[in-house]
């Protein structure tokens, strides 16, 4: 089992924020304002969406088994990738490791006993609940044909799919973004605990931070932009269609500009969770930790520069191309500093090969991937070629699924222990990790080179000499769902059989992990009062681990 | 945090400044200043805009974190505004607008 | 989430919470600011490819409403001002009563708005099939300068020889006009609501010195709809007025 | 044509070798990068792996020197790489001046492209080998993409809007071309072949097959009778509108003192919207034909004027500036 050498043999707290109950039980969860359960209430409903995206995805990649399109008509197929990108992206990607991890941790993190506007919280899971529910009406009454960009005039002239429900669907889930953002700037600067300092926060709150700023600043825009798009085929207003005298170009431009920031709601996250995992499984202080958080900062703020890398075919001036390319460049180098901190956090640490630690370093390598071909893509010269192909299809799935759903994956690893106060099994989760980078690898590797041979995105049939990579691609694909299946199995299993956790199985140094697994509905039982830095194991003899070699920071108190 | 009250005097003050501004935006609007008419009536407006939230908002008494949310605020917006028409002003020849009704025939 | 008095259980101190609550409502006001902004680079763009269209659209408008809403939605700012002031120095009493009239002013600022969509709805400037930008004004009012009016009708047609299409970039004036002002009007009426709240906690006397955050951050939010008012006044009603 | 798993489409154009360039320099930084990462990480997860169960890591200080090389050094080589890319874009945003130009127009779900005589093709496009090629594109609906991936050019095929788009093939042949923006169901179909032939070739195509096809600039010229133009435009310059000979690709002087070049943008532009650039000492008479021209008979409008380029150019009124020989 997992590596406890301090917590023999453990039982569950006897009150804690599972078992409480105000009222009776389902009312208790359906009106409950703990962050944590709202959590909770958010991993159920994001792993509804994930479910659905994934069958979709799946039924896409059997289709392209053959050149001829194998499993449906090309109306159909138009509506599986839409819906599979329109669901993976708003509906689970986005609010993913915020509403989840985010909204669980926060507090515990900072020491607070909940967000800053509980209320608000529970008022921003109703409002995903009712977003998804339109956009699931949409998939079931006609589905969804305009590919998750929504470009017009084809969204809002010419498709005769159900786009008015699923528009104003995604309108409504972006309060519910807006919304938890929010909390979250707010929390962090107002509920700190005594001590708490801002170079005390752990990095998933600094990455937190950041992408909150992403979502109060790009999400309005990108509401407002399909609510726009959504009168004008409603009134037939002519905004962005050109018959009228509307520019579609307009319309790409405001889109742009909150979904390329966007991406970064999905990956900072994802490199918050990581940023907690690797000093903890590497037992000492994470290299260049005001580094790492800065550079959280200066990708949410450099990330709103380069929105128009998606259209340097489109007819952008030469001008705006140049400039949005030499940005997105700059915006390449606080990600490398993640990297090259990460990577040297590893040296001369005592590294354990638990399971969340092998999550993240298989983050590290889809990520660099990922990110790398982001700078094929933002060459301008380059771009002209691989532009709306499956080359870019590969990069957001290596970045997007290698990285940012690894991350999650693996932060559900990590913090499992505190969610449901038990572990699951060690080798089995190992196990599964190495399935889903090989699996991935299989999968969307051989689309890179699709890509670059010309095969363009959103095609339901292709010329037959793309076929070879298409059905590796598949093959893979086939490896990667029993990848997620594992997970999602053994985790539901330990909820009831696993072993019991402790408060701090790893050990780890944040203040979430000073608290019962799983926690109080306050959170602690006093308010924690913070005496040391951030990922300090050596002076920190609470954690029961080996005084390191030589004590380096002055010692802080006792506690 | 003290909090700092502003006297109805000052509110009174403003207000006339604004009511003074709005009148002047009318008349500004029906003179012939050519093409700076537009600048005119934004200046003007964002004259008002800052007395309103410096004052009526309190903004100018406020800790430094609400004022750098303000301009926050401002300055994503200008990325917004002035990137995008930054593109639109280096096309080269910008007919994108002239909506042509097509009727092909072959 | 247990409440104690005016303090909920999650924080320390009265103070943080309206530190917290301000800050909140702050943070807000801005996703609103890009909210609008997107509407704003919209109208940007569009006005300056058919800035004719625009011109004749806006002389469509009627001035006098709009600048007399104007007017009252800042006499509207002034009054919740003085409302937040009462309550910061212990004037119960008055607070109800700028409560009250800023309620007032911003139900007549809503009244004229709804009036000048009734006089577009009748001069056939809803965005659709009717639309027709020519100007025949079935009853002319009597405040309407019949020579000017001629002049303008004789502008209108000399645009529309030079661009049939004028009409359809005129529907773009109008979707934008609706679009800004409807959006603008029901951040009103949320506001509205708001002062509704706010006062029948007033008769109940509970905000004082100590504890007014509440009036404070819908404050907040009314002075911003009377800024995105601001720059909708010169930018919808007065373009090409000197003409 | 190639091997069982190529890993690069055919270079058959101008831009193939330097788009393939970029992709090789790319590819080795990256390459070095992910490599030089992985091997650290491999490294030392052995090296340091941990052998007690409470040992800790030893601290290694933050480096404010190592922070500023990984840095600047990925932030150079990111500046090679977007500079090279750069370079080539530049070079495909501005269309040299001796093209063959062709119209292409894409609608759902076909492309139509017309050769410079008028001779009309459906999903097929032919070019002559060694020509500098100009498509000019033009939506009936919605926005397309024409793509040949053997060339490494696309652009997008915007309504409302002429792109162009430009390659010099080099290498005769059959390829692909695609419709590269998602534009509704049948958007994977949209695609055809474009023939590449000996110039020889390619104008025994054009003669052979030109039976029912009429020169646009024939076309171009019926219809400038046809729909009026002539009564204003007359071609000495002595009507109450400028002479059109010579103005295509002329500098033109406008009235609010700026220029412009009269290229096929500007000339659609003058046809659909006359108000908007009036050429200086000329009263804004003309009417617009927006509405009453198909995109088609705008192309052959276009092809006429630019035929009176070899017409002899009258003595200036105020507008058009003196050809610039460029031409
Ligand atoms: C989480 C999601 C995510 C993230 C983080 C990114 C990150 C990046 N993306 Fe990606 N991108 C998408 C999701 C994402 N992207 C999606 C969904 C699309 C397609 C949308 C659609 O059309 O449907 C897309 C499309 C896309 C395009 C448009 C392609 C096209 O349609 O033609 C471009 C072009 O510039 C681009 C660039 C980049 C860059 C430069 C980064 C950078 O941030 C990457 C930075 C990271 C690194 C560089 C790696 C780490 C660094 C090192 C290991 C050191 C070495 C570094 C150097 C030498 C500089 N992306
Ligand atoms: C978070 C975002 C996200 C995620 C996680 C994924 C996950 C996957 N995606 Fe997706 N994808 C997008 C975002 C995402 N995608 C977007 C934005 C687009 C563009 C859409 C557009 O063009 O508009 C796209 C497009 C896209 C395409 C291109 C379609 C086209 O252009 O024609 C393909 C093709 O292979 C694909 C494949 C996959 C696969 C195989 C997975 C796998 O990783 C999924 C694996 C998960 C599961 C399989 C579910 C878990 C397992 C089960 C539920 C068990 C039951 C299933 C089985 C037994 C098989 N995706
Ligand atoms: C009633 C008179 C009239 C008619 C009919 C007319 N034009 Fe014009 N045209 C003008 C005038 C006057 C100008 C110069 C002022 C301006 O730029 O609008 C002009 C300018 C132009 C220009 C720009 C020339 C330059 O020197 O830059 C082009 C091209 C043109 N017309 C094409 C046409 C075509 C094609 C037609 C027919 C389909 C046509 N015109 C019909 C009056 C006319
Ligand atoms: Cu046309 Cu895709
Ligand atoms: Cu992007």
């Amino acid at each position: 089992m997992s590596n406890t050498p301090l917590t023999p043999d453990l039982e569950l707290p006897d009150e804690h924020y599972l078992n409480a109950t105000y009222g009776s039980g389902i009312r208790s969860w359906l009106l409950t304002t703990d962050h944590k359960r709202i959590a909770l209430l958010y991993l159920a409903s994001v792993t509804v969406f994930f479910f659905i995206g994934g069958v979709l995805a799946t039924m896409i990649r059997i289709h392209l088994l053959t050149p001829g399109g194998a499993l449906v008509t090309p109306e159909t197929y138009n509506k599986l990738f839409t819906m599979h990108g329109v669901a993976m992206i708003f509906f689970f990607l986005i609010p993913s490791i915020p509403a989840v991890f985010g909204n669980f941790l926060i507090p515990l993190m900072i020491g607070a006993k909940d967000l800053a506007f509980p209320k608000i919280n529970l008022l921003s899971w109703y409002i995903y609940l009712i977003g998804g529910g339109f956009v699931l009406y949409s998939f079931s009454t006609g589905g969804l044909d305009t590919g998750w960009t929504f470009y017009t005039p084809l969204s809002s002239v010419y498709s005769n799919s159900a786009v008015t429900p699923a528009v104003i669907g995604i309108f409504i889930n972006g309060f519910s973004s807006i919304l938890t953002g929010l909390n979250f700037i707010v929390t962090i600067h107002t509920m700190r605990a005594p001590g708490m300092t801002w170079f005390r926060l752990p990095l998933f709150a600094w990455a937190h931070y950041a992408t909150s700023l992403v979502m109060i600043l790009g999400t309005p825009v990108v509401a407002i932009t399909l609510l726009l798009a959504g009168l004008e085929r409603m009134f037939h207003l002519g905004f962005f269609n050109p018959a009228l005298g509307g520019d579609p170009i307009l319309f790409q431009h405001l889109f742009w500009f909150y979904s390329h920031p966007a991406v970064y709601i999905m990956i900072l996250p994802a490199m918050g969770v990581v940023s907690e995992i690797i000093p903890t499984f590497a037992r000492k202080p994470i290299f260049g930790y005001s580094f790492i958080a800065g550079s959280s900062i200066a990708i949410a703020v450099i990330g709103f520069l380069v929105w128009a890398h998606h259209m340097f075919v489109t007819g952008e001036s030469t001008y705006a191309a140049l400039t949005f390319s030499f940005l997105s460049y700059l915006v390449a180098i606080p990600s490398a500093v993640k990297v090259f901190n990460w990577t040297s956090t590893l040296y001369k640490g005592s590294i354990s090969w638990d399971p969340p630690m092998v999550y993240a370093l298989g983050f590290i390598g889809l990520f660099v991937i990922g990110g790398l071909t982001g700078l094929f893509l933002a060459c301008l010269g380059l771009d002209i070629h691989i532009h709306d192909t499956y080359f870019v299809v590969a990069h957001f799935h290596y970045i997007m699924v290698g990285g940012a759903v690894m991350g999650y994956v693996g932060g559900l690893h990590f913090w499992w222990p505190k969610i449901t106060g038990r572990l699951y099994p060690k080798s089995l989760s190992q196990f599964a990790a190495i399935i889903l980078f090989v699996g991935f690898n299989l999968t969307f590797f051989p689309q890179f080179i699709l890509g670059y041979l010309g095969m363009p995105r959103r095609y339901h049939t292709y010329p037959p000499e793309f076929q070879v990579l298409n059905v590796l691609s598949t093959a893979g694909a086939s490896i990667l769902a029993l990848g997620y299946l594992l997970p999602m199995s053994y985790l539901i299993w330990s909820m009831r059989y696993g072993k019991v956790a402790g408060p701090n199985p790893w050990p780890a140094t944040g203040l979430e992990w000073k608290t019962d697994s799983p926690p109080l509905t306050e959170n602690f039982h006093v308010t924690p009062e913070v005496t040391w830095e951030p990922y300090d194991f050596q002076n920190r003899p609470d954690l029961g681990l080996a005084a390191g070699a030589r004590p380096l920071a002055p010692a802080h108190g006792d506690d | 945090m003290s909090e700092h009250i502003v006297s109805p005097k000052v509110y009174i003050v403003i207000f006339a400044s604004l009511m003074l501004g709005t009148g002047l935006t009318v008349w500004a609007a029906f003179q012939n200043f050519h093409q700076y008419n537009i600048v005119i009536a934004l200046g003007i407006a964002t004259i008002k805009a800052t007395l309103v939230v410096l004052y009526f908002m309190h903004a100018r008494y406020s800790p430094g974190r609400t004022q750098l949310v303000i301009v926050c605020s401002i300055f994503w917006l200008a990325i917004m505004l002035a990137l995008t028409l930054a593109d639109y002003d280096t096309r080269p020849h910008d007919i994108t607008l002239a909506a042509p009704q097509v009727f092909y025939c072959v | 989430m247990h409440r104690t008095g005016d303090l909920y259980g999650h924080f320390q101190t009265l103070e943080q919470q309206k530190e917290t609550a301000t800050l909140g409502m702050w943070i807000f006001l801005v996703t609103e600011v890009l909210f609008f902004g997107g509407l704003f680079l919209t109208y940007t763009i569009n006005r300056s490819a058919f800035s004719t269209a625009f011109g004749i659209g806006s002389n469509t408008l009627d001035i006098t409403l709009g600048a007399g809403n104007t007017v009252v939605l800042i006499m509207s700012s002034l009054t919740m001002a003085m409302a937040v002031w009462s309550a910061q120095v212990g004037k119960k009493k008055l607070v109800s009563i700028f409560l009250i009239a800023t309620l007032g002013l911003g139900t007549v600022f809503l009244g004229v708005k709804a009036v000048e969509y009734k006089q577009k709805f009748d001069h056939h400037l809803i965005p659709g099939h009717g639309f027709d930008m020519k100007y025949h004004p079935a009853h002319p009012m009597a405040r309407d300068d019949l020579k000017e009016l001629a002049l303008e009708k004789k502008e209108v047609d000399e645009a529309f020889a030079v661009d049939p299409d004028i009409n359809f970039h005129g529907q773009l004036y109008f979707s934008l006009y609706f679009g800004m002002t409807g959006l603008h009007a029901l951040h009103m009426i949320v506001g509205v609501g708001l002062l509704i709240w706010l006062i029948t906690g007033s008769f109940a006397g509970r905000f004082t010195p100590q504890y007014n955050t509440p009036v404070e951050i819908v404050g907040l939010y009314w002075h911003f709809v009377d800024i995105v008012w601001i720059y909708l006044f010169p930018l919808l009603y007065l373009i090409d007025r000197h003409r | 044509m190639q091997s069982q798993l190529p890993i690069y489409p055919e270079q058959a154009s101008n831009f193939a070798p330097q788009v393939d360039a970029l992709m090789i320099f790319i590819t080795g930084v990256c390459v070095f990068f992910a490599a030089a990462i992985t091997i650290a990480i491999v490294f030392f997860f052995f090296k340091y792996h941990r052998k007690e169960s409470t040992a800790v890591g030893i601290v290694t200080h933050e480096d404010s020197r190592l922070e500023a090389v990984w840095m600047i050094v990925p932030l150079i080589l990111a500046m090679a790489m977007f500079g090279s890319g750069a370079v080539v874009y530049v070079d495909y945003r501005n269309t040299p001046h001796d093209t063959l130009d062709v119209y292409v127009v894409g609608k759902q779900w076909m492309w139509k492209a017309q050769q410079p005589n008028g001779l009309k093709e459906i999903n097929e496009l032919h070019v002559p080998v060694g020509r500098n090629i100009r498509l000019i594109l033009a939506s009936e609906d919605v926005i397309h993409d024409f793509f040949v991936p053997a060339f490494r050019v696309k652009m997008d095929v915007v309504p409302g809007h002429y792109n162009t788009m430009w390659f010099r093939p080099t290498k005769p042949g059959r390829y692909h071309f695609f419709c590269s923006q998602y534009c509704g169901t049948n958007h994977a179909l949209m695609g055809g072949w474009v023939t590449v032939m000996e110039p020889s070739d390619y104008s025994a195509w054009l003669s052979g097959s030109s039976g029912g096809s009429t020169n646009p600039a024939v076309a171009g010229e019926k219809l400038f009778a046809e729909k009026a133009c002539i009564t204003c435009h007359v071609a000495n310059g002595t009507g109450p509108s400028p002479s059109l000979n010579g103005v295509y690709g002329a500098q033109v002087l406008l009235a609010d003192g700026s220029t412009v070049t009269a290229e096929e943008a500007y000339i659609r532009e003058s046809i659909l919207q006359p108000n908007a650039k009036i050429v200086a000492g000329y009263p804004p008479l003309m009417p617009t034909f927006q509405g009453q021209l198909t995109e088609e008979q705008i192309f052959a409008l276009t092809a006429y004027i630019k035929s009176l380029q070899s017409q002899p150019v009258p003595a200036k009124g105020y507008g058009i500036a003196p050809p610039t020989g460029k031409k």
